[in-house]
């Protein structure tokens, strides 16, 4: 597959909008899907569908094998040591709540303290707010620098004795950041401080190996990873779903079920309650395909030149300001141009089929810090390409002429 | 009327030069309105007089160019009128954003309607009706003062 | 839309199973979708994809209507007072839970109890549980009766002064009794307590009113709805959702957020935390549609007769024994033959392509009570016909033969 | 083979009469394992002597003839063998009913093969696979006596 000529396998991109060619920039906040993964959905629902995991009959056999391989889809992909360390759950937000609630109930008390950064997506604050409502914890900030970034050193600075868990995003959703996360993780675990990496941004574009990382958690949006919505990822090391509590509780987790106590499933059903998103799952296997299809050392290089190529264009800009210059930096490029409001631009962008994203991308704390209130973001996927980026320059030429 | 169109008028009449962009002094009434989506706020000050007549309204905010312009048009159009129609207009001019063709309020001159009709573009964009409202509905909150902050999610426009 | 010749909106029974035409009678597990469903995914996602609600695109702000658009149709088709009492939830499962989270987090308290009924499948026991352990409360189980139904006397019976809420199922999903779920709401009401209906087994099959009905909870799983996977209801009273605390933190569900504190955006939004399954609500409205063509009415005298017809058929055959004799009875007919182990019935059956589930369908309490480690059972849908009754009871007669 | 003739051949042969369906006097070792899917249930018991050889062994349980028959023909199979080459057996056949083609031990006779491979038919419905493995697996924690209680949910098959 020839990742410059990768659009074609979106069939979104053959659509109009207000008469332009779609110039999809915005895939920080869902990426587009190729067709293999929707006529997966497609031809599962038409073909094969059953609920998985409870009948005996055909159907019900064969979606259970079809949602399990997705497992192993994701376990290899992801490099985890074991299939049962994959959890499927609604989406990044979900696998977050699942271990800060979880977490939370069996480790933490009044006083202890949750590490994120000032990056942090709302995801990967509002789980530890709530710990903080009716715990009494308390949560400590790690400082974003003035290139967007958060460096080991900045970690550093805020673990305390105190520190039971730190929780950081793998790549900034605003300033396109990647952090050093597996030197995080071993300064960590050398202070016997577990670490959930938020990985939302990072899965789609960087290349994923948990037992290199050697985090204890790491949560993914399918959606952003060209597949389907409604579906997440938790990885999670063994040891910790043993532990840990179930979360929901429902059919397909438990193991005994008595009027005066119950007990649980085994991995990783013990965290799997209720009905899941069987076609979801099942067509996100199709992702995972199509992604090594391409291999992502292709999607890496390709999408460099498009970060290398775009910050070019914006910077040479007047009065376009480009927010955050991290030296390591995905594929996310945040912008203010002079004065003009953030969703003047997406909305005026927007008329000529530029698709951008306008406001504080869920990370209100990292723009209070910026002293912004919004600002805009153009975000890529595997599908983009430097006319896309010709396109976000010229629009943003038109839409500084009507500010003028 | 095109996106575009829309934001030339507006911008060239009040995103720009917004007007009431101020502190009312001893103001009598007050709300702040927030938009969490976009960011945007706007805080209103209004001075009612004995009879209910709106003596001064002002207001003070951040936000784009739709919802500086749609405060500064709206507070321009007001200032003079009494509670009760107030309230009218604000009710035309939200039932005109939401789905109506045109003002059927007799309170405004034609060409007070015409530059409200303006703003009338962004029924087109959901997002952006919100932010053409939110002064609107803080209006409301500050003359009721039935909430001091006004969340404008929760509107339906 | 003609009742009898429904089966052909379902692309699913164009399929054979071992050589066998499709006998699809598991639809209290999962119903399969009709077309309209699937092509809406599938157009939603090639021609129209974006995320909603964060966007101000193009492509982003006719998702959102379309989302949007879906929660009015619910609210219409279960007669809701207002739009903002629908919150899309990942499943039936998810939105008991989300109750039993915030309402125990806020009112309940050591010794407080919560009356569920026996017949409770174990999404609508297992939540409490957790209360149970982390809290003190007690559970109270109503009993069923011989028939396998529960009485409103039996209701009664174990109401006390501590019972703070009831959660009950509006339709067993074994015995298929229909629960006097609007007088015991009633009664619960009369005495200021609250009421959960559990309403899985009762949305695809029953006219709903939830004015009408007037309970405070009622779960609903779209998957058994001919919805998407992936997707369930919880309808709540205006002023449960603004009285109860959050349930998942993240994006979309906060007001402000500072570094010491978070306020939370208003409804729905407060209870819809992360990327929502966007493709699947877009996609539920469809079933709705589906649903009002057909009529709720015409469904309930199809379904009626059906059941009529199956309970009929299966009485007469000996060896055979019906599960429950409810008076008020749904699509759901459960049953053992002799000693034969009803997974081995199911393998057997399967063979012929008749698809039934068996096992304790994730209520092992009742099971304890009925005395059976496992019943057999033949769920129904719009698309079943008394033809595929026939071919069941003759796949039993075969495999009787084979146990003789 | 079909999956009709399977339950044939299991049924006559050990479906109906499941041998050592009882408890052993003085057993030395036990497990149980439960199938929390479908409700199986097993109870294994086991004397071994002083020379690790199985003296004895025998199950209580309840399940559907696939697990009964598994019990049973496996019980009949195991007795006079030695610890080792129980496990042996034992993992001969989950490899069996995972993936391989035939068993390959040289410790059972050709007709005791042939009995075991009765159950292979199972391999095309992998939740019928968990009724066929419940007491190997449950034999497997009574010789380890690692876990008192084995959920097979958590084991590949
Ligand atoms: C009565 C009842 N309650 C709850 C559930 C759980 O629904 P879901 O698995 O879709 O969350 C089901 C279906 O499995 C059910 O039948
Ligand atoms: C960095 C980051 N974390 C978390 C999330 C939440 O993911 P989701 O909305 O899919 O649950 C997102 C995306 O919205 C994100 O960009």
């Amino acid at each position: 597959m020839n990742i410059d000529d990768i659009k074609k396998e979106f069939p979104i991109f053959s659509n109009k909008v207000h008469n332009n060619d779609l110039v999809y920039l915005d895939s920080a906040n869902s990426s587009q899907k190729p067709l293999v993964v929707v006529d997966r959905i497609y031809d599962f629902y038409t073909k094969e569908f059953s609920n998985v995991g409870r009948s005996v009959h055909y159907l019900a056999v064969a979606a259970t094998n079809l949602y399990e391989n997705t497992r192993t889809s994701v376990q290899k992909y992801i490099n985890a040591k074991d299939k049962n360390e994959i959890v499927f759950t609604k989406g990044a937000t979900e696998a977050i709540n699942l271990v800060a609630s979880t977490f939370g109930q069996k480790y933490l008390k009044e006083g202890d303290e949750v590490l994120v950064t000032e990056l942090e997506h709302h995801s990967n604050y509002v789980p530890w707010h709530y710990l903080r409502k009716s715990k009494g914890i308390k949560i400590e900030f790690s400082e974003v620098n003035e290139n967007g970034e958060v460096t080991l050193e900045s970690i550093e600075k805020k673990i305390t004795k105190k520190t039971k868990i730190i929780a950081i995003t793998h790549l900034s959703n605003v300033t396109g950041a990647i952090l050093p996360v597996k030197e995080i993780t071993k300064l960590a675990h050398s202070k016997g401080i577990p670490v959930l990496i938020d990985g939302c941004q990072s899965a789609p574009h960087l290349k994923l190996d948990m037992q290199d990382l050697g985090c204890d958690f790491y949560a993914i949006s399918c959606h952003k990873m060209y597949g389907p919505t409604g579906l997440g990822i938790l990885y999670a090391k063994k040891k910790w779903l043993e532990e840990l509590p179930p979360y929901q509780g429902g059919g397909g987790m438990i193991g005994e079920v008595k009027k005066e106590d119950i007990t649980y499933g085994d991995l990783p059903n013990k965290f799997e309650a209720g009905t899941m998103a069987t076609a979801q799952v099942i067509a996100f296997n199709e992702s995972i395909k199509f992604l090594n299809k391409i291999g992502i050392d292709n999607i890496i290089k390709h999408e460099n030149e498009l970060i290398e190529y775009g910050q070019e264009l914006l910077r040479k800009n007047n009065s376009v300001k480009l927010i955050g210059n991290p030296k390591n930096k995905g594929a996310v490029l945040s912008f203010t141009i002079g004065n003009i409001h953030p969703h003047d631009i997406a909305t005026i962008l927007d008329e000529d089929g530029v698709a951008i994203r306008a406001g504080h991308h869920c990370c209100q704390i990292l723009h209070e810090k910026l002293g912004l209130v919004a600002t805009a973001r153009a975000s890529l996927g595997v599908y983009n390409t430097k006319e896309d980026l010709d396109k976000l320059n010229s629009s943003i030429n038109k839409c500084k002429k009507i500010f003028e | 009327m095109n996106l575009k169109e829309l934001y030339q008028e507006i911008i060239l009449d009040h995103g720009k030069n917004p007007r009431n962009l101020r502190k009312t002094d001893n103001f009598n009434k007050d709300a702040k309105g927030y938009n969490p989506l976009c960011g945007d706020k706007v805080h209103i000050y209004l001075k009612l007089n004995e009879n209910k007549k709106v003596e001064d309204i002002s207001f003070e905010g951040q936000g784009c160019a739709i919802s500086m312009a749609s405060a500064s048009i709206m507070t321009s159009l007001i200032k003079g009128k009494e509670e009760k129609e107030v309230k009218e207009i604000i009710k035309d001019f939200l039932e005109m954003i939401k789905e109506k063709e045109s003002l059927n309020t007799k309170l405004l001159e034609e060409d007070e309607k015409t530059k409200l009709m303006c703003l009338s573009g962004v029924k087109q964009y959901p997002m952006r009706v919100k932010c053409a409202t939110l002064s609107w509905h803080t209006l409301i909150s500050a003359i009721d003062k039935s909430q001091n902050e006004i969340n404008i999610k929760s509107k339906e426009i």
